[in-house]
């Protein structure tokens, strides 16, 4: 009857788990879940990854076009981040525009990207005021059990990774990696919460540092209030976490590249 | 909490408050900042839709207008932001199988509009008598080129600066409940905006509880 | 008792505001010793054995012995049980009416909570008709009940209503003072004209004086005693008697 | 044991000669084709012929039947009926929600006019029930709890701890030995220790 | 055009590089190999990859790789009629919904679904429809869901092998395994028969991938039953 006690009471079920520092997948609580990595596999596309994290899957696929730059901005280019959450994924999204998860989860990307650097948009730039490169990055989330941002922000960075622009040459040199946490009952933190967990938690904090380990995004959409103490504790998981994602990142981009 | 150190600036700018200036909603707030305004106006609880009925809590709903168009992907982004903090904060299991809407009107501005749309929100929320476990608000933290700490900036600040970020403060133990940054900075960078929005926040609970007084000063 | 609560009786409060409602250990020898419950109004929730939580933004009351809650200018009506509200008929079916009186769900009202009314002799409702009607039911996980007959079955001045007058909205705060005991507002008013009136706890009132005039006059009044103090209020009294309106 | 026989969508088993269809199976020019992939399970009920079934381990039941017996959550309540989530169809649990509805008369077998669902179940509470029909294109599926066996399992007081059954019609708080009205179902130990 | 507020919007218009590039002769050959070195008229097919019960999420799901043509389907349900009145109390609905990824072909895709992607959608619903026993599933709908990853032709028809594989995964009812093939180009009566035909042949060549991927994903799911 374990099961129906999951389902009847899942809060109750979780928390039972909680009590003896575990997760009902078996992981720590600081755990995260095997994240696998697959670059260049769709050929229409410029650039390409498949990234997982547990069940967790997002493609992200790289078009580039070229178009001319805006007036007030006439030496960048553009970078279109999109995150697509389709029916597919999981029961809980509907066919149609994409919802208010979705969008959000958009913004954040864009904001990420803005606030990172990951590729200066005036590297873009192909002739100042004429022509300039767009980069349109979607990411498509084919499996949905938590954790997506993370996911696609791996899946970003790898496909920009993978992307080659006919004769213009970027620097890429800053990689930056986000980690999800989640606050159960006020007070427990988990990382790389599952869709579940997502559920039933009181609240998420999501956050992007750098390769020089500085902080890009503190994002944390309300919910139960944090301390700064615990912030902190959150802040320093999620710089060893991106220590371990850029290690996986550079090793399947090298692995292509000697492949090639 | 963390010193503060003498050469941030705490100030705010001014603050304008206005409680059930509309008719229509159950409850209406107006929040000025400076040049930065917004109207906020709740409903409910009223009738829920099937589709996003909850059988044991109350189903909120933020929807941010900008000053001219249509709402974007940015307004989203905010709304979710709004909603998740007035969730902690709002006692809603008193309420369940019924729904409440915020909308939140930009009418101008400059800088801190995410801070001024929660300033706005409690205070609407306030105003509609809907059960709140605690008080919040929001406040805005720049840091300029010469990496000082500008607290509540104005556009042209916040458009000169290297990191913007934004966060919710609890009335109750002045805990972060929402954060939204941009920008790159340091941890250290981070913790001493918190510390400086902790104290920035103590003013606008002050500045709550005088302006509901106000309101309320005709009954007492 | 409640010492710290009742130094606040008459002060605005805000929600996150709390109270200890620990017994204090000197107690005083005028008080009774034995420990008495405290009775929570609207706005003030408990929180644990020992905490009591304010919840809503408005002014602390107090009511002998232990009675304290916060009164505020809410608009939206949440149905009480006991209370007497104006609700509108919007569906006749089966066996029960459906009634709007402005909360969050309808409100039943079964075709037998009439006085006088049984299988056979049905009584004569009709959808868009205005009732006087008490929640016997009213809680947070049922849908809210109302009858229009006390506990002995008589009708007790419920029922169908609503002939000729005007029914508008004001808000919750305006409606409590009306119903005051010895109510200032309501005994200005009968210096005024003659008329009925029906207030419901939602937050709805119901006119009828002799001509239309009179009725739109006592509405206008209503609606804008709720922003006036006393002064004002017999001011503009005083100018709608001489006839200046 | 020799290893079981896997099939899939369109395999013919056998001729309707040599066994008597079950589940996961369809007829077609008297012969029996498979149209799940699964398991080919062939049973001896005491018949003449085997019944032949397609069988698979995980998920045997999609759709709540009539007849079958449910684990539901109360959602919400009026005095006519009870709003409840289906979570599961016998032991199988339910990935999508099903909604069904337990009329005031259908909640015991006697004493049907005096029921008060108020006094039956709560919102939250979970219950045994059982299908009585798929409801019609307005209503949702219909559902009873009129046998013993059938009713509240599973409820939490005011105080939000869960409840003891003491009777077949009242649950008691361990913390504050409040009485609460339910109709209880009758024990059933394994649902409590869990 | 009216603007998309629900997405990041880039610049109104953009071009692809490809489009400057200088067109090779796009003619095909009439006789001879086919451009990836294939036999003409003849049923040889591209090496095909099957895998089902992928996405965790979904009661069935399935992946289809066919030369570059990639694709993934996922069954949702049977779950509640989300539309009360369509409601059928002998019968389900079985809904389609086929969506390209805007990096799965060479020009970039819109995110907006165009009328392409409803005609699939509606001729992938008319292909499965028959076979799923519908009336096993009363007042009930099923979703399948099939994304275009990667647009390398025969999309249709390997989108119609895939659904099918996601049912039998997610363990709904139906009648057969379906696959799909497909022929292009102006046909007239005699080579349409004639393309038919080798379409059925090149699908008997699939039969034993799909059912081999079938079984392995019955095995994972489930240890056999013990016979009883």
């Amino acid at each position: 009857m374990a099961a129906g006690f999951k389902i009847a009471e899942p809060l109750e079920y979780h928390r039972s788990f909680l009590k003896e520092n575990c997760r009902p997948d078996g992981r720590e609580l600081s755990e995260f879940r095997t994240t696998t990595l697959n670059i260049g596999s769709i050929s229409t596309a410029d650039g390409s990854a498949l990234v997982k994290v547990g069940n967790t899957t997002v493609m992200c696929g790289i078009k580039v076009e070229l178009t001319n730059p805006l007036v007030e901005a006439p030496g960048k280019g553009f970078i279109v981040p999109n995150v697509d959450l389709p029916p597919l994924c999981s029961s809980r999204f509907r066919p149609g525009p994409p919802g208010e998860q979705a969008q959000a989860a958009s913004q954040f990307i864009a904001d990420v990207i803005e606030s990172s650097e990951v590729i200066q948009t005036e590297d873009l730039c192909i002739e100042r005021g004429k022509l300039c490169w767009v980069l349109y990055c979607d990411m498509m989330c084919v499996d949905y059990d938590g954790n997506v941002l993370d996911a696609c922000i791996i899946a970003l960075l790898a496909a920009l990774k993978n992307t080659k622009l006919p004769e213009v040459t970027i620097n890429k040199d800053t990689g930056s990696t986000r980690t999800s946490f989640c606050v159960f009952d006020d007070s427990i933190l988990i990382v790389d919460p599952t869709a579940e967990e997502e559920g039933l938690s009181t609240s998420h904090l999501t956050v992007v540092t750098d390769e020089k380990e500085r902080l890009c995004v503190v994002h944390k959409p309300g919910g139960t209030p944090l301390s700064a103490e615990k912030l902190q504790e959150c802040i320093g998981r999620a710089t060893a976490r991106q220590r371990e994602i850029q290690k996986l990142v550079d090793k399947v981009v090298h692995s292509v590249k000697t492949a090639q | 909490m963390m010193e503060v150190c003498g050469s941030t600036n705490v100030s705010l700018r001014e603050f304008g408050c206005e409680q059930t200036l509309l008719s229509r909603p159950d409850g209406s707030a107006s929040f000025v900042q400076g040049d930065t305004s917004v109207i906020a106006a709740v409903y409910g609880p009223a009738e829920v839709k099937v589709s996003k009925e909850i059988y044991d809590r109350a189903t909120l709903e933020v929807l941010i207008q900008p000053k001219v168009g249509l709402p974007s992907v940015r307004e989203r982004s905010q709304e979710q932001c709004v909603r998740e903090t007035c969730e902690a904060s709002l006692l809603l299991t008193l309420h369940p199988r019924s729904s409440l809407t915020l909308v939140l009107q930009l009418i101008h501005d400059d800088g801190s509009r995410l801070a001024c749309f929660l300033n706005a929100a409690c205070m609407a929320l306030m105003d509609a008598g809907l059960p709140m476990s605690c008080l919040f608000c929001g406040v805005t933290c720049a840091i300029n080129a010469d990496s000082e700490i500008i607290t509540d900036p104005t556009a042209a600040q916040e458009k000169e600066s290297r990191a913007l970020m934004t966060f919710a403060i609890d009335s109750k133990e002045q805990r972060v409940m929402m954060s939204y940054t941009k920008g790159s900075f340091s941890v250290h960078e981070l913790q001493q905006c918190i510390a400086v929005s902790q104290k920035a926040s103590e003013n606008i609970f002050q500045f709550y509880r005088d302006s509901v007084r106000r309101r309320y000063s005709k009954n007492l | 008792m409640f010492s710290g609560l009742r130094e606040k009786v008459g002060q605005v409060l805000v929600p996150g505001d709390e109270f200890s409602l620990e017994v204090q250990e000197t107690l005083s020898l005028t008080e009774p010793l034995k420990p008495e419950k405290v009775l929570l109004g609207p706005g003030l929730k408990r929180r644990g054995d020992r905490k009591l939580l304010v919840v809503k933004s408005g002014v602390l009351r107090h009511k002998q012995p232990h009675v304290f809650w916060v009164e505020n200018h809410q608009r939206r009506y949440v149905p009480a049980k006991g209370e007497t509200v104006i609700g509108i008929i919007t569906v006749k079916s089966g066996d029960v009416f459906k009634l709007d009186f402005g909360g969050s769900e309808q409100a039943s009202l079964s075709y037998l909570a009439f006085e006088g009314a049984t299988k056979r002799n049905r009584p004569n409702v009709q959808v868009g008709d205005l009732v006087f009607a008490q929640f016997i039911v009213a809680n947070q996980h049922m849908e809210p009940e109302l009858v229009c007959v006390d506990s002995a079955g008589r009708a007790n001045g419920l029922g169908v209503f609503g002939a000729g007058g005007l029914l508008f909205s004001v808000s919750l705060g305006l409606v409590r003072r009306l119903l005051r005991p010895r109510s200032d507002v309501l005994s200005d008013l009968q210096k005024l004209f003659p008329c009925e009136l029906v207030v419901g706890m939602n937050g709805r009132l119901w006119v009828k004086a002799s001509s239309v005039q009179q009725t739109l006059i006592i509405c206008n009044l209503l609606q804008s005693c709720e922003t006036m103090t006393t002064a004002q209020r017999q001011q503009l009294f005083r100018r709608a008697a001489q006839g200046a309106l | 044991m020799s290893p079981m026989k896997l099939c899939v969508p369109g395999d013919k088993l056998c001729s309707t000669e040599d066994c008597i269809p079950g589940t996961g199976i369809y007829l077609r020019h008297g012969c029996i084709y498979s149209s799940l992939t699964g398991y080919v399970l062939k049973k001896n009920e005491g018949e003449e012929l085997p019944v032949i079934s397609v069988v698979r381990e995980t998920e045997t039941q999609l759709l709540p039947d009539v007849g079958a017996i449910v684990t539901c959550k109360v959602t919400s309540i009026n005095p006519r009926f009870a709003k409840v989530h289906i979570l599961y169809v016998g032991s199988t649990p339910l990935k999508d929600r099903f909604r069904g509805t337990i009329r005031k008369e259908d909640v015991r077998a006697t004493e049907k006019d005096k029921v008060e669902t108020y006094k039956s179940f709560r919102p939250g509470d979970i219950v045994l029930a059982k299908v009585i029909s798929l409801g019609d294109v307005q209503s949702n599926y219909l559902l009873t709890t009129a046998e013993n066996e059938l009713g509240v399992v599973v409820a939490h007081s005011e105080a939000g701890a869960q409840m003891v059954p003491i009777s077949w019609c009242e649950m008691q708080c361990p913390q504050t030995h409040s009485k609460e009205f339910r109709k209880v179902a009758r024990v059933q130990p394994e649902f409590l220790q869990a | 055009m009216p603007t998309d507020t629900k997405r990041v919007r880039g610049p109104e218009v953009s071009q692809s590089p490809t489009l400057f590039l200088c067109k090779h002769a796009a003619v095909l050959p009439s006789h001879g190999p086919r451009a990836d070195g294939r036999q003409r008229d003849q049923v040889d097919v591209r090496p095909v990859f099957v895998r089902c019960g992928l996405v965790s999420q979904a009661k069935g799901s399935a992946y289809i790789e066919a030369g570059n043509t990639k694709l993934m389907c996922c069954v949702y349900g049977p779950r509640e009629m989300e539309r009360k009145d369509e409601t059928d109390m002998k019968c389900g609905k079985l809904t389609t919904d086929m969506r390209f990824a805007p990096f799965s072909c060479l020009e970039r895709g819109s995110w907006i679904q165009g009328s392409q992607d409803k005609d699939l959608s509606l001729m992938l619903h008319e292909s499965l429809q028959p076979a799923v026993c519908l009336h096993k599933y009363p007042r009930s709908q099923i979703e399948v869901n099939v994304m275009v990853l990667e647009n390398s032709g025969s999309v249709l028809a390997h989108a119609v092998t895939c659904a099918s594989l996601a049912l039998a995964d997610a363990g709904i009812e139906i009648l057969n395994q379906i696959s799909g093939l497909q022929s292009d180009g102006e046909m007239t009566e005699e080579t349409l028969t004639a393309g038919v035909r080798t379409c059925i042949e090149g699908c008997y060549k699939l039969y034993p991938v799909i059912q081999q991927a079938l079984t392995k994903a019955v095995r994972r799911a489930a240890p056999p039953p013990s016979e009883s």
